[in-house]
């Protein structure tokens, strides 16, 4: 089936964020992505988190499930193991995802579900209007950071390099056209992808956005995207600031060893791979 | 039609308590015996309480072997055995005048009780020692004993004991045979009158089992068709997850040990959203940390089931204690109006059947439905008749607006969502306000199916409309369904026990239904006859059946354990009458006999209509 | 001793609503105008509805001015100003006839609406974009337009403009003058009587400021001595955390933002346990995910004070909108037994008093404390009186037992925590069972204090006791401080409006109580008199005070913002009573019209004694 | 003022870990830190989580929190923030700090409280008997995994270095005297300080004690604390299995942060660091 990006917008509802915010440039790749992987919009299902970048499962005409703050992964993780034939995609922003949820990325790495992860940095608490994130740079001023904040920045890449996560990649919302096909790459990707876009908000700019695209560079082509211990580097760089492909590697993804459990417990059981009825099951405990 | 069933009497009703510390065997011990006498056409019976920590701590497991129906551990034993001093202490209290008392001489001190029971002192650790040269094994010299006097089936307790310790090696399985003989053989000169020899009795039809609450829960979740579950571990939950984890696999399901109860909702709440049946088994804390998340599900209308093993709280409180002391979470523990259900299975049977119940409303009326046992029914063991399998009905796709009847053994429906049909799907509105609150709901995958589930208030369409006018009529929406239960529930015959003129009435939830049972009994026996409401459905309450079983009761008499009377709070909020409190709150059920002081002391008193003068 | 103030009648009562749509300015415009009228003699009130969403969506602010203390927003407004057709048509229906609408003609249509009021059109964004070369200003063009209508001191405003604006920059202040200017220029030519000039109103004495319900209660907690708070950012609470953040330092205390609501109460509950006051805001969501901890600190008996703003729900539901829903979770939301104290302030100078009760019995008690707000308490402003600082005293430490007063404007104890003395430190029992079930509580530096504080059950020692006695003794230790408060109560004056003799009553709870207050005054009017109550303290609820204002009613009326009635349930669980209920679920506040309506129709009743039939 | 390890033990209470569990060694390793750095026992709080490890803090003879499940590290640096001059630990199991409590570490390491953390780690929940922790390896049949898990276990220590903690560590209970040297040094150390320990359970051995015990090797003499690069790979090390200081770095520290806040807040203020009482606050806002 040939789509168009059109396909996947629900076109009852308009986005309601900021003229000029990087949330826009995402949604347009995301869109562009399907299109080009000519995925079927109600094979499709997006889970979005809590902030300005939560709006995002509002806006497409996929199933959608705009959940609470911070659970967006795991909720994506239930859904995908238990309908492994749907895509599946989580959003949320960096409070969203590094802050209140941060919790549940590195045991989601672990699990490694068939899922994608947009985390959309704005380096600031967007729709609670402008306190500080987990990427707010530590001298930046915020509505709780009045005499500044002086806190480390978090450097996410690096982190996820740790977790063990199997695709991990950074894109800009200067560059839709890069931001695409890295998008394109992640759903493809088979197992936890995580794509990491500056999305920068209009309203509270925590990190100067002249100096965000000026620094911006790409990814050396042959960058060894195997090696987590080279993707270190250009990971922890803040100038330039890379984007592409940091680290990808393969490994079994949750929905395949799950499949394998169901192998496993029945050959204990039966000699052979039949599954059995609640009735057999009950006839156990006599 | 008010249902008066005339109590059986039953011929034997034996009690056995083994009792010494965390780490003796005792439960294995109990539980080797109680499986053998599962295999007759007994009853049987088992309480188990075990301590928090690892090591040490009074432990103990209760058997109770009736020809009947059993509703309780009952409250005196007939048979005591005790490892330790102070398994004694804690346990010689309970035994019956008369009653047997097995003890290890060279630990316990068994002071003046000498004269009131029969004293059979047998060295447990020094006859392990000698048969195995260590004192590991010492419970199975105990099961030796118990063997000998219960005459067990010896072939059979082999059997069984060969397949609870394969894992452990051949070494130690011939430990246990080893000092299992020396005690068979020490109880040779034991001379105990139990009226009974399991051996003897006549084997069970093959249509019962032997199983814990817990177990219950997860078979019941399976029979209801669950298919995914994801969880973290904690006491005293923790064996319906690690049971669903062993079995889930084998029915085509699957099962995820998820980082924290937060993920573990949310991962539910996505497989749900994607189609499946689901559940997550937890205890108070945990539940606590869900609370966002189930509001969440009240307000995308996805089904949930939530299990709460209840133990004795606040905070971490006593993790291995009972305690009803969860209601009031349960019912009211949610920001802003959220819609959820709530059951309390009353038995290990009833929790099967509440649980596939439980996946029945869920999935019929798209809430959150929360099942609250308490650690004395998931870790009882009791027969369970094997349900009618051929009696398993799928409910008809057509009428799938049809209301949920209550399953039992001879009939169990098994009820699914509602979908859209496909001239729904033309114009498909997931949140439809229809009559009875539950709109239909697309899986994903379906084409025109694609909706926006979100926590925001949203239109008919799950669009985000936050006007004030939306917001009252979709709050609405979602309280209907109680609303239309709460109706539903009106069709029912009025259920309860007693004749209906008994100015006396027990209200009770959960666990305690055994033991009012029970004191009602003995109360008859004395005179003094009762009404009895054990409502399984906490929220909504069936509300017209209890106003009826209320008319004309001089006192009503609610009974808890816990110590804020959060039921009675809540009868009497719906209600407004005043209530007796008959609570406990020690972390240990109420007896029957706790209950029966009660009803005396009210039957006894003068002033008719001052019931609150306890 | 009943109270039964006569009701100041005003000779002024002026309101303004300015509408537009989120991002359009409305509320700095109207902000400017209500600071200026606050330097005046007048009193100021205002109300802001806000959208969601970053952009887009309804949002206004409503100004209401009286020469007496202001207990609502009013109902009908006499100036309405809007900037869209969206503002025009969720607005019009609020302003009286014969008002002022200011409207920008190129934007509004005003249909057939035009014989009614008097219309004055103003182009806002043709004359920003004149005056200033872009639209951005409008709002300032509308303030400029209202300043010459209510003859503003342009002085004192060009002041406030300066203060407020100072961080925008010179470029887009000079643009704010520009526009202002060319505002007041235009409405030269409109005939408005209002009655007053602010500009020639006796200037305020020095003792009032204007500030919202959220700065209320950040003030209130630095007025009671609180040094630490941590916290996570969550509409509609988050400024209380932002002012505390801003303010803190200054008085030597610290502010930390946390990554989320769980690690913000952890880190109070240890802060707490080091020896701070310490407080945490949050709303429903956020107040969900704290439960668990909220049960830690029953247990461990840490004093902490949490307030929750409310907004209406479930789940996300409606982040900027008002609700009255998180009361039963308040009140029951945690599992086990786990005993805490709720008061909800009515208003915006309550919100100040009842932040230092919070603390005053949170550290007196030692157990949470939570303080309900909702949405239009929190955004509201008020002229507030400044308290007398020479009246604040610390409660005498040779007193520590002292109960809690309620603290006002002339009288302010701060009270601390009881510290074990020097004897009490020789064999220091940190959880001592005493008579008002408080123990006092070590601060970590004192020698001999050391103590462990536990979720799990304990003795008075504090050492892990999971024995049944002990459960049931140090669970009726924590429950016997809630008894012990309401004991505290009845020694209060009886505190009601209204004649004794009055068969109508109404109960209400938190920001509802001006609308009931203007309800009644306009009843009274009309010939019908009835009694309100509307407790502080919402559990433990002061239950002799309420059962002596339900004595010879014949109609209770519970006045609430949500679907279901939490607080009628509640109050029924406790006294039995039926109730008529007044409720509202819409998102925003009920009026005093929509009390008046049920009231009347109340009084019209032939059938008294059938009070539930409406 | 000279203590002895006796003075830091609560003599009321015995410890109920089964014999033989690794428990034991920190405990007298600990208390031997207490008495090498001379603290004063009611100048200490310790803060536990729940678990075997958990019950640390009924142990000991100081102000002792025994909290809830994941919550010791936010819990401890809130009681650190309100009073700089007590030394604050935390303490807890891998459950505990990398399950439940996980995502609480890397905000706790931006922020630097000077606080120390125990992680008891034995690769399993030991006190609810024997389910998969993260740290369980992927074959070992766990109550939850009794087909085997699958998942990929976590590397702790790696993921603490990109968490920027100011100091980490390795400890194993087979060897009391170093440990004791560790943790004095954590104590010792001005900002968070991570030791983690291995410390194995008697009832379920996920990890082989005996492999554990062979495989544990100290970190070279003059390995390069300061460089974080450099510390990864002994890190990720299995065999050898290093023990020692990995990561060393000097960072200010929160209660200093908090300091500087206040100074700033009244500058801004007065021009001069003067503090304001409640009626000045107030007057603000007239
Ligand atoms: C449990 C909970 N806590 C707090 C909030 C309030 N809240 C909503 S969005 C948000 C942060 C948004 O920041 P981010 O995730 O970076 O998204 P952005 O708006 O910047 O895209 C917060 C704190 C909430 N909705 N729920
Ligand atoms: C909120 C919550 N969830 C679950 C539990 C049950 N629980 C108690 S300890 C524990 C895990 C213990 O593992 P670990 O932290 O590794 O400690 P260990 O016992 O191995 O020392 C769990 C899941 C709990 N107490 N609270
Ligand atoms: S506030 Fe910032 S992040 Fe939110 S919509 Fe506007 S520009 Fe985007
Ligand atoms: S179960 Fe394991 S971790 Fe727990 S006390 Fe025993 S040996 Fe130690
Ligand atoms: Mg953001
Ligand atoms: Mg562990």
């Amino acid at each position: 089936m040939k789509t168009t990006a059109q396909v996947y917008k629900k076109e009852a509802v308009k986005p309601i964020w900021c003229p000029g915010c990087g949330d826009y440039a995402v949604l347009s790749a995301l869109q562009k992505s399907f299109t080009t992987l000519s995925l079927k919009p109600e094979e499709i299902i997006i889970v979005s988190g809590i902030g300005c970048s939560g709006r995002f499962s509002h806006y497409l005409n996929t199933y959608s499930l705009h959940g609470t703050h911070g659970r967006a992964v795991p909720t994506a993780l239930g859904a995908k193991a238990a309908r492994p034939d749907l895509t599946v995609l989580a959003i949320g922003g960096d409070g969203d995802g590094l802050s209140i949820g941060g919790g549940h990325l590195s045991h989601a790495a672990r699990k490694n579900p068939d899922i994608t992860y947009l985390l959309l940095d704005n380096n600031i608490y967007g729709l609670t209007k402008g306190q500080a994130s987990p990427t707010t740079p530590g001298d930046y001023q915020s509505k709780t950071s009045p005499y500044g904040l002086g806190e480390e920045p978090m450097d996410p890449i690096p982190v996820f390099i740790t977790y063990g996560v199997s695709f991990i990649a950074r894109a800009h919302s200067f560059n839709v056209k890069e931001m695409t096909s890295i998008i394109t790459a992640a759903i493809k990707h088979r197992g936890m992808s995580i794509v990491y876009i500056h999305s920068p908000c209009v309203n509270y700019q925590a990190l100067s956005w002249d100096k965000l695209r000026e620094q911006t560079e790409k990814l050396p082509k042959g960058f060894p995207v195997k090696d987590k211990m080279k993707a270190l580097e250009p990971a922890y760089s803040k100038e330039p600031l890379y984007t592409g492909i940091f680290y990808r590697r393969t490994q079994p993804v949750l929905e395949d060893r799950l499949d394998r459990i169901t192998e496993t417990a029945r050959k204990n059981r039966h000699g052979k791979s039949i599954g059995m009825s609640a009735k057999e099951i009950m006839e156990d405990f006599r | 039609m008010r249902r008066n069933r005339p109590v059986k009497h039953s011929e034997l009703d034996f009690i056995i308590r083994i009792a010494g510390e965390g780490g003796d065997g005792v439960v294995s011990c109990g539980e080797l015996l109680a499986q053998m006498a599962a295999r007759t056409e007994f009853h049987v019976f088992t309480f188990i309480t075990y301590p928090a920590e690892m090591r040490g701590g009074y432990s103990m497991i209760q058997i109770r072997l009736r020809d009947i129906t059993i509703y309780s551990m009952g409250s005196m034993v007939d048979c005591l055995v005790v490892f330790n001093q102070q398994a004694f202490d804690n346990s010689i209290e309970v035994l019956k005048p008369g009653g047997v008392l097995l003890y290890d001489p060279a630990v316990v001190d068994i002071g003046k009780h000498d004269h009131e029971y029969m004293l059979e002192p047998i060295p447990l650790t020094m006859m392990a020692k000698e048969a195995t040269g260590g004192s590991l094994s010492k419970n199975m010299v105990a099961l030796g004993a118990l063997s000998y006097l219960f005459g067990a089936d010896m072939e059979m307790l082999e059997t069984l004991m060969n397949e609870r310790y394969a894992s452990k090696g051949e070494e130690a399985m011939a430990k246990n045979h080893l000092a299992l003989d020396a005690g068979y053989h020490a109880a040779a000169n034991i001379n105990l009158d139990t009226n009974f020899r399991l051996a003897d009795l006549k084997p069970a039809g093959e249509n019962y089992m032997l199983i814990s609450g817990n177990q219950a829960v997860a078979l019941g979740a399976i029979a209801a068709g669950c298919r995914f579950t994801a969880g973290y571990p904690i006491t005293p939950s923790t064996s319906i997850f690690e049971t669903l984890t062993r079995l889930l696999p084998l029915v085509g399901g699957r099962a995820i040990q998820m980082e924290d109860e937060i993920a573990a909702i949310s991962a539910i709440i996505g497989a749900s959203f994607a189609g499946e049946k689901v559940i997550t088994p937890t205890s108070g804390p945990g539940l606590q940390l869900m609370t966002e998340q189930l509001s969440l599900a009240s307000m995308i209308e996805v089904p949930i089931v939530i299990v709460d093993v209840q133990r004795a709280g606040p905070s971490t409180g006593l993790p291995t204690k009972t305690e009803q002391s969860d209601l009031k979470y349960a019912v009211y523990g949610a920001a802003g109006e959220s819609p959820r259900i709530t059951l309390a299975p009353t038995g290990v049977e009833d929790s099967f059947y509440q649980t596939i119940r439980a996946f029945n409303l869920a999935e019929r009326y798209q809430v959150p439905v929360l099942l609250l046992l308490d650690q004395s029914i998931g870790y009882r063991k009791a027969t369970v008749k094997m349900p009618d399998f051929d009696k398993l009905s799928l409910v008809d796709k057509s009428e799938p607006r049809k209301s949920v009847s209550i399953p039992k053994s001879s009939l169990i429906s098994i009820v699914n969502r509602i979908e859209p049909s496909t001239t729904e799907l033309e114009d498909y509105m997931r949140y439809l306000d229809t009559d009875d609150g539950t709109s239909p709901i697309a899986r994903p995958g379906t084409l025109g199916g694609q909706y926006l589930a979100t926590g925001l208030e949203h239109d008919e369409r799950g669009i985000a409309d936050q006007s004030p006018k939306n917001h009252l009529k979709m709050s609405k929406k979602r309280f209907r369904k109680l609303e239309f239960i709460t109706k539903q529930f009106e069709k029912n015959p009025i259920e309860f026990y007693g004749p209906p003129d008994a100015v006396i009435g027990l209200i009770g939830w959960g666990s305690t239904e055994g033991a009012i049972r029970e004191a009602r009994y003995h109360a008859e026996k004395e005179g003094v006859v009762t009404r009895h409401l054990h409502p399984h459905t906490i929220s909504p309450l069936p509300s017209r059946q209890i106003s009826l079983f209320l008319l004309r009761l001089k006192y009503l008499l609610i009974v808890e354990e816990n110590l804020t009377g959060q039921f009675a709070h809540y009868i009497k909020a719906k209600f407004g009458v005043k209530s007796i409190g008959v609570r406990k709150c020690e972390g240990m059920p109420i007896t029957s006999d706790e209950i029966l002081k009660v009803i005396m002391k009210v039957a006894g008193i003068d002033d008719e209509d001052n019931c609150t003068s306890l």
